[in-house]
């Protein structure tokens, strides 16, 4: 077990002139499932990508199985049979999910054409093993981000890989889900495949994973066995000192306050029925479910992105007409959107335009921009969320996915909106920076604000909800108050629909 | 057509722009009043050129016509000018007159693929006779063929198809002199400027024969009948729309230049407004083929274009529509017809209108006239 | 790209044709009405029958065959402008060859030959030097359409070779054109090739998404490099087709007709920002402009009342058909 | 979009211009190397004189004009093609107005008037109706080319309001010339308008990436609607000013500007694709072409080799550009 098939040394990397990888090493053991952690931005992705052939290291070399090995593109990386699931997705949007799983390694008939039966035939045995209820030939983009991960997941699975990198796969995915992909990975170990795990949920950490490698700002801080460290341990490795851990605090806020927000009767055809539900000034309300059970469909149409077939909207008391975002921004509502590619950010613009977007006819000094302002704001947030960037004016495709998502964030913080609709607001964040989400929910919340918060992430939710409503199939199966809830397997079950 | 075009009228110039119909009655010709003037092309295949005054159909002859209940197609290769706007006028009006119907006008905006189609789909349509422009004498050659086979009578405007034969496969050519009209440019060049000094001119920079034949037609007059006038530019244009452009480089060039010839009014419009922006409206002089309004103008007004040789669109247009009734009754007729080459100057412009167009000069250009 | 989210609340089909979005089905629906209106207006002036419709057909079998391999190159997110100016200069070409006595397949080699190159030319600009295709075959729009030009100095160069003018325009096979069958065999073959080979799907790819292509091993130089080639080389057939039905080359061919190919293109469903077309689309788009061409003019209209109309009645199509799929 | 990731690598400059990409600055190398060259080889010719370079800016003046508006257009993810057609049919009805005596106010009114309104026509169906705008702006590029021909019969329409010819297109204040004015004054205001104001903003917002756009509140249908209306009333202003400089209104005004305007825009560093662009380039790549045309008449070149010889320059000077950068 104990044989090495990659080793990855004193690799160094800068993106003009700041450093992003110093002198890091790294290795891995056939066989091993193998965690690679760190906060936002500590480098990483771009390490995985160096392994990949995507970037090309300044300095270091790579060995794979004991052999030097030049990887300068991705085919070559193929070559090695190493394989990615990228952090920003590397889908085609256009085609569908088995043309997207196949794509270049199609069946082929006698005639040398694809065959596309029998490519959605595998597809969907994949997709059944998986445990995901999407078909075969849905187009990737009419799908939401979880099944589009699924999607991803499903593609590297297939491919016939020695070393498998999973940069953040299950940042979008439910726990059912995440079950269903370790079993996979367990068995694909067994197989002698290697895989790199990245993610920044520390329980899957402990749950699947044999060894752990921890960079902090582009450093080597430690590798160690799992069986020989904890949870606390690692998060101090990574954050670099202590951080509080998620707690669930009572909050004080009046409950005989008339709702804020109020929704009545909110159908959406095939996909929301029935929904009814308020929320009062200062309260957080969490939303639980499994994939597609119509979270991001509710605030969707919540917030007039799609077509209600019926439904009342009352903010204050007063009943608005809620049937486009124009209507909802005047209405001081603010969606945090799931997918920050698609829908959250401008992705060839810098981190301050992208910040400032939403509020840009609010910064303006007679009729011009004040860029002033804008600056004031965009550090301001980037210190608070601590985003790392080189400077506002980067690019914000070149952020690390954590940095880019705390700008997405801050984005609609920024405006300050009376209800606040966040739909999985801490993808891909890392465990130091979502504790000061969490408070920050808080603060918003303490000012009187209406929170509902959409997240996967079970400890998460119950630790800044107020009160937790369960989805299923497109209903509310249950709306409890977070002080009866005793343990989070409680919530667990009421999720899977029992 | 009507059956009540009855009267007593053998001219044209009796017919509004819009093409209302007067009455006539007596033979029909065309306007009796166009000058004898030497013809000085010939045919593409060496025809001796005859005059479109020697057309005449009887009155027993445009009854027939109109009791064959015949149709007509018109199809063009470019309608935009102010020259083969008073053709096509022309031809709708005289046939509707002869109680003739026009099925269909097209343009195929200089397009040889565009005409074929436009061929083909006026085909389709089965008019007994087609008065045609071809773009190109080769490109389009097998679509009149197709024609020809179907029946249809052709009558060419200003050149014929290759490989046609006139008499048998159409019946004939009607053209304007436009020889004879780069002569006239040519000499209304050298009046203007005193017969010695520099001159540029600008041609059409594409093998068709109607405007080539005009810049050859200048450029022989200059270099054999004016030893004195030195021709120091000669750029091309394929776009008339950038006159103005290359106006504006023979000016930067040979500042100090005396006249420019452009091959017709719309180039010469745009050298025209190279020569104002240079403030040289008073040194240069402009010649050019056809009369167009603002050409007219500036004639008038004493503008840069100080004077054109003209074709006379107007009775062309009459005698194809003529050759066209010819055709159906099988009448012979000459296979090569010339309109003659009006010299257009400030005296003679607000007449030369008239006669050109059948039909009064614009306001504009009287008032032009009367400043 | 933009359109990633708008339709994302409307459910899939679910089945195998639900890459197919309704947008592609507005052009079969517009045309099917186009026909129809024709046919009870002018039906009597001759716009029914079989000749007539064998000549839209005529007529638009270059449009639609550049536009087959237009498809491909907007698939991949790409643009290619020079079509017009290369099918003129291949009918020289072909013509040249053809009077030079190097016979049908000189004349075939040469036409061919010339739009290859001239794809390959476009191509490799934009793949190796990753220039925006659009100012690349803007500039070669221009440049090779000033070599048709300055080749014979604007004169038509004549084809007297009647087979050649037989199989490449004029020609009939018992009642169909030769250029309907023409039309045909690359109707199918680009169907094929769009949707069933490897090499269409890679296209796709690389339009969808060009970096998500790319982490699937696709060459997507070599793929952009082959659309090009691809158009380059059916806009040489289709001066070839130009010159046999108007038996010479001219410098003028084929002007405008880039608009109209990818107009054909973009009437047919397919996104000018890649990644989804169809074939079939991008031919009744061709066949439906055509259609309208040959229709006004049977109705006797002026140029300028034709211009008119066809603008209106090509936004008018689209609109009906995409109300119809909402009904 | 296909660009959205190619250069990810490459190192940005980590200062304010970080969002301008490398490409932005080719047009300018390229066009003083042009500027050179000409200087160089014909500058004894008059390349140089003062006047002949007013000329290359009144040449360009029009075409600069519509690009300023086109910048936005393109940036917002669209295009409009009728461009060309607009400024014919503006410079008639102004035209027309100002013979019927209303005067130079109701010339402009007239002009500008056509041009927003057939602008606003293309927003609406492009917002409201979700027609693709290569679509939308082709059939309003033909249709309105036709009204242009249709309204007076292809009869040009002499202006002979010397005030109004003054102030569009003849007049000189001082040595300058008043197209010169114009285009500064437009120059200047879209510049700010691009870059300043939050209308700028939401415009390569909206282009950039339209749901993004949408979700962070910003009315993406009402900003497209209005980038058409500015293509639409740039248009109206160009017809005029061409109608001014040649004393007339006409039909065939701006044929083929549609694909020059264009061309000016993505030379200058706007992507096609939308998100990123400059006014500057736009500026500086419609003066490059117009450089180019006039130079090489200047050379005396014959049409043919013209084409050919812009069409190299054009791909050379941005390969050129390339290389430098690089280095
Ligand atoms: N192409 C690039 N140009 C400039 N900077 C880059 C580029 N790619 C990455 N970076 C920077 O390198 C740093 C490390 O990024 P990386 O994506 O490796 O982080 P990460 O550890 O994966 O973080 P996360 O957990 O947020 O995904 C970040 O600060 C990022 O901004
Ligand atoms: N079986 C299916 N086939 C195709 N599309 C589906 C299917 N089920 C759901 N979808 C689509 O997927 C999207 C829902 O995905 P998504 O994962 O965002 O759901 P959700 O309820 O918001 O849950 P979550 O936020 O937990 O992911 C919707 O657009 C829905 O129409
Ligand atoms: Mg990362
Ligand atoms: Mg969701």
């Amino acid at each position: 077990m104990s044989e090495l098939v990659l080793e990855m040394c004193n690799i160094s990397k800068s993106f003009n002139s700041v450093n992003v990888l110093n002198n890091v090493g790294f290795q891995l053991k056939k066989g091993e499932i193998h965690a690679l952690m760190g906060g936002n931005g500590a480098g990483k992705s771009t390490l995985m990508k160096i392994l990949t052939g995507v970037y090309s290291a300044d300095s270091g070399e790579i060995l794979i199985e004991g052999k030097k090995a030049e990887i300068n593109n991705y085919n070559e990386a193929i070559d090695h049979k190493i394989s990615m699931i990228f952090q920003e997705f590397s889908l085609v949007p256009t085609l569908t999910v088995a043309q997207n799983i196949f794509l270049n390694r199609e069946d082929k008939t006698k005639l040398g054409l694809i065959n596309d039966k029998e490519c959605i035939k595998k597809t969907a045995k994949l997709l059944q093993e998986l445990g995901v209820d999407i078909s075969p030939v849905s187009i990737v983009q009419d799908l939401g981000v979880g099944f589009w991960q699924m999607t991803e997941i499903a593609k590297s699975l297939s491919q016939e890989a020695k070393i498998l990198i999973m940069d953040e796969p299950t940042s979008s995915l439910t726990e059912k889900e995440t079950d269903v992909l370790f079993d996979f990975m367990e068995r694909l170990k067994n197989k002698g495949i290697s895989i790199i795990y990245i993610s920044h949920r520390m329980e899957e950490i402990f749950k699947i994973c044999d060894r752990i490698t921890v960079l902090r700002d582009g450093e080597n801080i430690i590798t160690e066995d799992c069986e020989n460290t904890d949870l606390d341990t690692v998060i101090s490795h990574i954050v670099g000192g202590e951080v509080a851990s998620f707690e669930w605090k009572e909050r004080d806020y009046s409950l005989e306050a008339p709702p804020l927000l109020q929704v009545k009767n909110l159908n959406v055809s095939n996909q929301l029925e029935n929904i009814e539900f308020y929320i009062q000034p200062g309260e957080v309300l969490g939303v639980a479910g499994l994939m597609g059970s119509g979270r991001t469909e509710l605030v969707r149409a919540l917030f007039g992105i799609d077509h209600k077939d019926s439904g009342d909207i009352y903010i204050n008391g007063e009943k608005k007409l809620i049937n486009n975002q124009q209507d909802a921004i005047k209405a001081n509502m603010a969606l945090l959107p799931e997918d920050r590619r698609v829908q959250g950010l401008v992705l060839q613009h810098s981190v301050k335009d992208n910040m400032v977007l939403p509020i840009i006819d609010r910064v303006k000094k007679g009729l011009l921009v004040n860029e002033k302002i804008a600056n004031n704001i965009s550090n301001e947030y980037v210190d608070r969320l601590n985003i790392k960037t080189d400077n506002i004016y980067k690019q914000i495709s070149l952020l690390s996915g954590g940095n880019q998502q705390k700008v997405v964030l801050a984005k609609w913080l920024a405006t300050e909106p009376d209800i606040l609709l966040l739909d999985e607001p801490t993808i891909g964040v890392d465990i130091g920076a979502k504790t000061e989400i969490i408070e920050i929910i808080r603060l918003m919340a303490n000012s009187g604000k209406a929170i509902l918060v959409i997240s996967s992430e079970l400890n998460e939710l119950l630790a800044v909800s107020d009160k937790i409503m369960v989805m299923h199939k497109g209903k509310i199966s249950k709306t409890i108050n977070r002080k009866d809830i005793a343990s989070e397997e409680e919530i667990q079950y009421a999720i899977q629909g029992y | 057509g009507g059956e009540a075009d009855e009267g007593t009228n053998q001219e044209n110039g009796e017919t509004d722009d819009k093409g209302k119909v007067s009455e006539i009655s007596g033979p029909l010709t065309v306007n009796p009043d166009i000058p004898d003037m030497e013809v000085l092309d010939i045919g593409p295949n060496g025809e001796e050129a005859g005059s479109i005054k020697d057309l005449e159909l009887s009155e027993e002859e445009l009854k027939e016509i109109k009791d064959g209940n015949y149709t007509a197609a018109i199809v063009m290769h470019y309608s935009g000018t102010d020259y083969m706007k008073a053709a096509v006028n022309a031809m709708e009006t005289t046939f509707e007159q002869m109680g003739i119907e026009v099925i269909a006008v097209t343009d195929a905006n200089f397009s040889a693929e565009t005409q074929v189609n436009n061929i083909e789909s006026v085909l389709a349509k089965d008019p007994d006779i087609m008065v045609s422009v071809p773009v190109d004498a080769e490109a389009t050659a097998s679509a009149y063929r197709r024609a020809v086979d179907q029946g249809v009578k052709l009558v060419f405007m200003d050149g014929a198809a290759n490989g046609l034969e006139a008499g048998k496969d159409y019946i004939s050519i009607v053209t304007g002199d436009n020889y004879g009209n780069g002569v006239v440019a040519a000499e209304l060049m050298a009046e203007q400027i005193g017969e010695e000094g520099k001159i540029g001119m600008l041609y059409h920079d594409v093998n068709f024969f109607v405007t080539r034949n005009r810049a050859e037609a200048f450029e022989e007059t200059i270099l054999e009948k004016y030893p004195n006038i030195e021709i120091v530019a000669k750029e091309g244009f394929t776009d008339e729309n950038t006159g103005e452009a290359v106006g504006s480089a023979i000016l930067t060039r040979d500042g100090d230049i005396d006249g420019i010839f452009a091959p017709w009014d719309v180039p010469a419009e745009g050298v025209m407004s190279a020569v104002r922006t240079a403030g040289k409206a008073d040194q240069v002089v402009i010649t050019t083929v056809d009369l167009g309004t603002n050409a007219a103008i500036s004639i008038a007004a004493d503008g840069p274009i100080k004077g054109l040789g003209a074709q006379l669109p107007y009775d062309q247009g009459v005698a194809q529509s003529m050759l066209g009734g010819y055709a159906v009754l099988d009448k012979e007729a000459p296979p090569y017809l010339v309109s003659p080459a009006i010299k257009v100057t400030k005296e003679n412009v607000l007449e030369s209108w008239e006669l050109i167009y059948g039909e009064e000069a614009p306001q504009t250009v009287q008032d032009a006239m009367a400043q | 790209m933009q359109s990633k989210d708008t339709n994302r609340a409307q459910s899939t089909m679910g089945n195998i044709f639900s890459n197919l979005d309704w947008r592609n089905y507005i052009v079969y629906i517009a045309f099917i009405g186009i026909i129809i209106y024709f046919a009870v207006t002018i039906g009597d002036q001759g716009f029914l029958t079989v000749n007539n419709l064998l000549n839209i057909a005529r007529q638009t079998a270059m449009i639609a065959l550049m536009a087959l391999a237009m498809t491909f190159v907007i698939s991949s997110g790409e643009i290619d402008l020079s079509v017009g100016s290369v099918t003129a200069l291949a009918s020289l070409t072909g013509a040249l060859a053809i009077q030079a006595g190097y016979g049908v397949i000189g004349g075939l080699a040469a036409g061919l030959g010339t739009g290859v190159i001239i794809g390959l030319v476009n191509g490799l600009l934009v793949t190796r030097l990753a220039i925006p295709s659009f100012l690349v075959t803007l500039a070669s729009m221009e440049a090779v359409r000033g070599m048709a030009m300055w080749i014979t100095d604007t004169a038509p160069v004549t084809i007297v070779n009647p087979t050649f003018n037989y199989i490449f325009g004029a020609g009939d096979i018992g009642p169909i054109p030769i250029l309907l069958v023409w039309l045909l065999v690359f109707v199918v073959f680009a169907h094929i090739l769009y949707r069933k080979t490897p090499f269409g799907r890679q296209v796709l790819a690389t339009g969808g998404n060009e970096n998500a292509a790319k982490f699937s091993g696709v060459n997507t130089k070599k793929i952009k490099l082959l659309v090009f080639i691809g158009t380059g080389f059916m806009a040489g057939l289709a001066g070839l087709l130009y010159a046999g039905r108007m038996n010479a080359g001219r410098f003028s061919f084929g002007e405008g007709d880039e608009l109209s190919v990818i107009a054909a293109v973009i009437l047919g469903g397919t996104s000018l920002f890649g990644g989804t077309g169809t074939i079939i689309g991008t031919l009744v788009g061709a066949l439906m402009m055509g259609t309208i061409n040959n229709g006004l003019i049977i109705m006797g209209l002026d140029v300028s009342q034709q211009m008119i109309i066809s603008g209106i009645i090509i936004v008018l199509a689209v609109a009906f058909g995409k109300k119809q799929k909402k009904a």
